[in-house]
């Protein structure tokens, strides 16, 4: 668990040491060790311990800082890792040498990849605050890295949303300290009741909404397309799989650890972010079926699809609903990481970042398209994939609770996604038309079409084995 | 009220100050000095809220010290990439189209 | 457009006052039965290595925090660099002899006191980022004065400077894991290993600060 | 892992595994890719038959993988999904044979077969899925191989196909989707069994378990082609011939047809549908697709198209027959399920013949055809008449047993039904044969491609599958008794599923 923070730290500083444009083998390894390491904690936690601690320093919550890993957050590290492993050999081979937006990928990934892990094992309110900083401010440094006026105006907007996020969760901070006297989440819990102060109504209030407008929920995602869709593949790849699904699991553990009794006292509470996924839905596939670029059409994509992860709130106090929602979590991660990655390759290939000029891909870079059209089931929930599990869970949950309308969003949803998909999907398999000249596409290395290919391949596979997935998540809860 | 909630108070003040600032004002440079408002409003309830019953308490200061390092580096990224705008397209507010 | 624009002020406003009024309400309410950790900041004191409470939750009890908050800090600056550096800036700079005395005369004196502050550290307010920020403002000032160009891409050494404040931390953090977990420093050491810490963060958290300001800035007379 | 629970997966690898090294090979090597798919196809058979010997016998074969805790993707391969894979397996191979004539020389074939197999694959999941879960798996998976087969050509029109498809198809998973996990959701499981396990949830539930119904009735009814969800069949005609036969003999409409077979049987149960009163209006359905569908029939011009109705029409009389509550009727639906599969995949692949040979796509440019190509158009010929329900070939048999099961179900007016069909199939079918055979030739044909050499009238890899496929049609016909044939294999199934009932 230490290693999984300690690691990217070194190899992100190293890396920098090392120079603009160095560090990839660093990284690689230093990923592939990570990797392991999640794994072995997976393993561990689904072997029967109920959550791992440690304790910096030795001194134990309240005084010292408390780490935690349980079945959800080892579950967020393993997809954590087994999503930066492939995108970091992709961009080994995505970034020329002296590329200036790549000089200085490395250290940057590195960051991020710490302040994730950091933020998924910490267990102290204030911690969590500056990994929240680390991610964010690390996910602007790629967004704005050697970008033109477009992409440092998107990570400039970027940066305010999360600051101003972040803001507000540390405004929170501040009135549970200043009500209770400690920052130790589990301090915490034992303290909240449902007769809270009205302070720490507020507390969670601000944390809540300052962390909804970190993963883009509608309708504070203004920000996410263009930072997602302007950015360097790899990049928005990074961005829209782990990025915003940090905030998420935040949101997500707030709600059923330290503050549900203020949950369980207020119910209607849960409607408001399943109302705003629900819209998320709408509007998120909505503006992916309009918008003639290939990229915006993935970023308004993520937009959708972290609305369905908002739908599990209200049914958090029956079976099935977090399960739902991590497994949403895997296969929009590895599903969008590969269908960026993927559109890397096109507009690698084709030179152009649009829809319609990916028009007789199918027989340039079958690989990719493939890839493509995986990630693609993923999204629109069909079988077999990780996408159809996390739906077929959301529906039965919510069935199980008599919430029928979120059947139809979710069915719905997943019909707009096959829109949008099958929009790109149709234009790959259009011949190339006749009377235009049809441009030479640039040969891509071989390596970008794999990971993609792998990426794609594993969302689907999940689909098919979600077992061990499920029984990790069993331990939630243990230290929540 | 003892002086130390009357920090607090100002404090609250100031972060409703920085947030409306943060969304209302197009100009990036008074944007960046409403964020930081914002932060020092979250500082004095932090420290205010926690010492409002008698002598100092360490640890906030101590995360109020780290917050300020951690508001540092945020701004001094946001003027960079605000200069960086400016170089690039001569203006100091971002584009009003969404793309 | 216009009263799209004075509406949007209004709403943003109202909801500001609205969320103040609010807050300060609340703060006034009397406070809920809490954890008070003074108690046991000062009972661990003794061992903590250092005898300023404000330092020992720093760089002992929270140190973890600080870690973490000296990864940001350089990340900002890599993200500065990041972001492009070759636009110049062609306001000309007056260079006063008078200034440029004074300020020769103040950076030694400078350094001095950052290395004071960073020795106060452990017993009265002070510490590392205060030595820190000292050392980037002579570095700052001496820049304004003329006397140090606008730094260009870094350097392996400067480089090295930069992290080497997170690495020692880093490798301490490290080094104790066999005492059982991170940074659980041995107490009759702790005072030194605290020290040394200190001491790298010092020197980075001053060339990093000094870099947020000297990456930026550059002079017209700059070789690019 | 015993062989009863190895042969299952051998069945699903014998075609998964090909097209998967297909897909990865290069378009050149011709050689290697036809090896493979014929190797493939074989191998299936071969399976195939170690399996009816094995489930004859009785003997039971079936493995499950957790997929969630609580939902497994199962197989089993029990007599009612054999029929199917039997049916599949054998007209794979001849397709497969008639897609490689068919192809010869055009671009993209590693792509083509690759999702070829796949949908042979799908196919297959779906006869062997052992239940509602595993079996959505499959159905979903069949769409989506099926897509790059139908836009094959890449053409606007054939985009437009594609799309019309995919919504229909999708639209219709949607609600297939929704009431399996409905029923999962009351059941706790969605196994199949002999009888079927809605009933025992009992007579409360009769109003969802009738909502259910009809949400899984309607999202396998759009494969099956069910009137007012047949849309999207006459428009993925653009696909190529092969795709065609694939679509409405081999796959698509065929587990669409064979869904309702598993879902009244054995989800609902014969028994508990009749009670809950779902029969009758499925049956009314099943009557005016049957009607419908031979009426539209009579107006198109466009041979496929032609064809596509006739399909929509003759699927239904498997429904028709699993909707008329009674043994005989259960038989002559089964069977039909084989004979309607056996007889359209014979004329698609001569209306592919006629096309790829001379270039025609019309009825009326059908004059003379009959000289020019007497053994496709006898072909065509054997398999329209069996259409008709004529004597001697598999249709009668088809249409005999339906007309029993109407009687015996009490449903008279299902007679009528079958003879106006029967007549309309007429109506449309014999002045494409009188055009065929009695009418002189142009002086041209529209676009002769393939010169007539002898005997041949065409390549030889397109004119076998149709004589082969028509000779079954009348073997079918002719020795409908003998052990083995699909009557007796759909005796043995309506055995199974009608507890009190023996043939």
């Amino acid at each position: 668990m230490i290693g999984l923070i300690l690691l990217p730290l070194v190899w992100a500083s190293l890396a920098f040491v090392l120079g603009p444009g160095r560090g990839k083998w660093l990284a690689i390894a230093g990923l592939s060790a990570q990797t392991w390491f999640a794994f072995d904690l997976a393993q561990q936690i689904s072997a029967g311990k109920a959550a791992i601690g440690h304790q910096v320093g030795g001194w134990g919550a309240p005084l010292g800082i408390d780490l935690a890993a349980d079945g959800l957050s080892s579950a967020m590290l393993l997809l954590t890792q087994c999503v930066a492993l492939p995108l970091a050999i992709y961009a080994s081979a995505y970034y020329k040498r002296d590329d200036a937006a790549g000089a200085y990928f490395w250290p940057l990934m590195g960051f991020l990849i710490a302040g994730l892990n950091a933020l998924f094992v910490s267990a102290d309110f204030f911690n969590i605050y500056v990994t929240l900083e680390l991610v964010g401010l690390a996910a602007v440094g790629l967004v704005a890295a050697g970008g033109g006026a477009q992409q440092i105006a998107a990570a400039l907007r970027y940066l305010f949303a999360t600051l101003v996020g972040s803001g507000l969760y540390l405004l929170g901070v501040a009135l549970l300290y200043g009500a209770y006297g400690t920052v130790s989440i589990e301090s915490v819990s034992l303290l909240v009741t449902a007769e809270a102060p009205r302070m720490v109504w507020i507390a969670f209030g601000l944390m809540v909404l300052g962390l909804m407008l970190k993963t883009a929920l509608f309708p504070f995602h203004y920000w996410l397309p263009p930072a997602h869709g302007g950015s360097p593949a790899p990049v928005s790849a990074l961005l829209s799989a782990l990025v915003v699904k940090a905030s998420f699991y935040l949101m997500l553990r707030l709600w059923i650890g330290p503050f549900a009794p203020l949950v369980a006292a207020a119910p209607w509470l849960a409607w408001g972010p399943a109302a705003l996924g629900t819209l998320a839905i709408f509007w998120g596939s909505w503006q992916a079926i309009r918008t003639p670029r290939l990229k915006m059409l993935i970023a308004y994509s993520t937009v959708a699809q972290l609305g369905y992860l908002f739908l599990i709130f209200p049914l958090l106090n029956g079976p099935g609903a977090i399960q739902a929602g991590v497994m949403q979590a895997f296969a929009h991660g590895l599903a969008k990481a590969a269908m960026f990655v993927a559109a890397g390759v096109f507009i690698k290939a084709t030179g152009q970042d649009t829809v319609a000029g990916l028009a007789g891909a199918v027989n340039r870079l079958p690989i990719t398209l493939f890839a493509f059209g995986l990630a693609g089931v993923t999204l629109m929930g069909l079988p077999p994939s990780a996408g159809f599990l996390a739906k077929w869970q959301l529906i039965e949950a919510a069935l199980n609770q008599g919430h029928w309308w979120l059947v139809l969003v979710v069915l719905s949803g997943g019909l707009l996604a096959a829109v949008y998909v099958f929009r790109v999907l149709r234009q790959a398999f259009l011949l190339a038309p006749v009377d235009t000249p049809v441009l030479p596409f640039t040969p891509v290395p071989r390596t970008l079409e794999w990971t993609a290919f792998a990426l794609a391949l594993t969302s689907v596979l999940l689909g098919l084995r979600g077992v061990e997935l499920m029984r990790l998540i069993q331990a939630v809860g243990a230290v929540a | 009220m003892t002086s130390a909630l009357l920090f607090a108070c100002v404090g609250a003040i100031l972060f409703a100050l920085g947030l409306a600032g943060v969304a209302l004002i197009g100009h990036l440079l008074r944007r960046i000095f409403a964020f930081n408002v914002m932060g020092s409003g979250t500082f004095l309830i932090l420290v205010g809220l926690a010492q409002r019953h008698g002598s100092a308490d360490p640890v906030p200061q101590a995360m109020v010290l780290t917050g300020i390092v951690v508001a540092v580096a945020a701004t001094a990224l946001a003027l960079a990439l605000t200069r960086r705008l400016h170089a690039l397209t001569g203006k100091l507010e971002l584009p009003a189209d969404e793309p | 457009m216009k009263v799209q624009r004075v509406f949007k002020r209004f709403v943003v406003g109202s909801a500001a006052l609205a969320f103040s009024v609010l807050l300060i309400g609340v703060m006034l309410e009397p406070p809920a039965a809490g954890v008070d950790l003074r108690a046991a900041v000062s009972a661990n004191l003794a061992v903590s290595g250092v005898a300023h409470p404000v330092t020992a939750v720093l760089l002992n009890f929270r140190g973890y925090d600080t870690l973490l908050e000296i990864a940001v800090l350089l990340l900002a600056l890599i993200v500065i660099l990041a972001s492009g550096l070759e636009a110049l800036s062609s306001r000309p700079r007056a260079v006063d002899p008078v200034l440029q005395t004074l300020a020769q005369l103040a950076a030694p004196s400078m350094i001095v006191v950052a290395v004071y502050l960073l020795w106060a550290g452990a017993f009265r307010p002070g510490g590392a980022f205060q030595a820190g920020a000292v050392l980037a403002a002579a570095g700052v000032l001496l820049h304004l004065t003329g006397l140090l160009p606008g730094w260009q891409a870094p350097t392996l050494k400067l480089r090295l400077g930069l992290t080497a404040g997170l690495l020692i931390f880093l490798a301490i953090a490290a080094a104790v894991l066999s005492q059982g977990a991170l940074m659980q420093y041995p107490p009759r050491q702790a005072g030194m290993l605290i020290l040394l810490i200190e001491a790298g963060f010092t020197v980075s958290l001053g060339l990093i600060l000094a870099g947020l300001f000297l990456f930026i800035s550059r002079d017209p007379g700059d070789p690019t | 892992m015993t062989s009863s629970e190895l042969l299952p997966i051998a069945l699903l690898m014998s075609s998964l595994l090909p097209g998967l090294v297909i897909f990865a090979l290069p378009e050149g090597w011709v050689a290697l890719r036809t090896t493979l798919n014929l190797f493939g196809a074989v191998a299936k058979l071969a399976l195939v038959a170690l399996l009816l010997l094995g489930v004859a016998a009785g003997q039971e074969y079936g493995v499950r993988f957790a997929v969630l805790p609580g939902l497994d993707l199962a197989f089993k391969a029990d007599a009612l999904g054999l029929l199917f894979i039997s049916l599949s397996a054998v007209l794979w191979l001849f397709t497969t044979l008639y897609a490689i004539g068919y192809l010869e020389g055009a671009p993209h074939r590693s792509r083509f077969f690759g999702f070829f197999s796949l949908c042979v694959t799908a196919t297959v999941g779906i006869a062997m899925a052992a239940n509602l879960f595993t079996f959505f798996i499959f159905y979903e998976l069949l769409t989506l191989a099926t897509f790059p087969l139908v836009v094959h050509r890449g053409t606007e029109k054939a985009m437009r196909g594609g799309t019309i498809y995919l919504a229909y198809t999708l639209v219709g998973g949607a609600a297939l989707l929704t009431g399996i996990v409905w029923l999962h959701h009351l059941l706790g499981h969605t196994e199949f069994a002999h009888g079927g396990i809605a009933a025992a949830l009992g007579a409360e539930y009769a109003g969802q378990l009738t909502l259910i119904f009809v949400l899984l009735i309607a999202g396998v009814g759009v494969k099956a082609a069910l009137v007012p969800l047949h849309g999207w069949l006459p428009q993925a005609m653009v696909a190529p011939a092969p795709v065609s036969a694939l679509l409405h003999a081999v796959a698509v409409v065929k587990a669409g047809a064979f869904g309702i077979v598993r879902i009244v049987y054995e989800v609902f149960g014969i028994e508990f549908a009749q009670s809950l009163e779902l029969l009758a209006p499925l049956a009314m359905l099943a009557a005016v697709t049957i009607i419908w569908g031979s009426f539209r029939a009579l107006f198109q011009d466009d041979l496929k198209k032609r064809l596509a109705y006739s399909t929509i029409s003759q699927v239904s009389y498997i429904v028709l027959g699993v909707a008329l509550f009674g043994p005989l009727g259960t038989v002559g639906g089964l069977v039909h399920l084989v004979h309607q599969g056996i007889m359209k995949i014979t004329l698609f692949f001569c209306a592919g013949n006629y096309a790829e040979t001379l270039g025609i796509h019309k009825v009326s440019e059908m004059n003379g055809a009959g000289r020019r190509m007497p053994l496709t158009t006898l072909a065509f010929s054997i398999g329209a008449l069996g259409m008709m329900g004529a004597p001697l070939t598999a249709g009668a048999i088809s249409k005999a047993w339906l007309s029993d099961g109407a009687t015996a179900a009490g449903m008279d007016w299902a007679i009528w039904v079958l003879w106006t069909s029967s007549f309309l199939n007429a109506a449309y079918f014999l002045p494409i044969l009188w055009r065929a055979w009695f009418r002189p030739a142009p002086n041209a044909w529209p676009e002769e491609q393939i010169l007539r050499r002898g005997w041949r009238e065409t390549a030889w890899l397109l004119l076998l599958p149709p004589l082969a496929t028509a000779i079954m049609t009348i073997a079918a016909g002719t020795l409908a008794e003998t052990p083995g044939s699909p009557l007796e294999w759909a005796k043995l199934i309506a055995d199974q599923e009608y507890l009190t009932w023996s043939p």
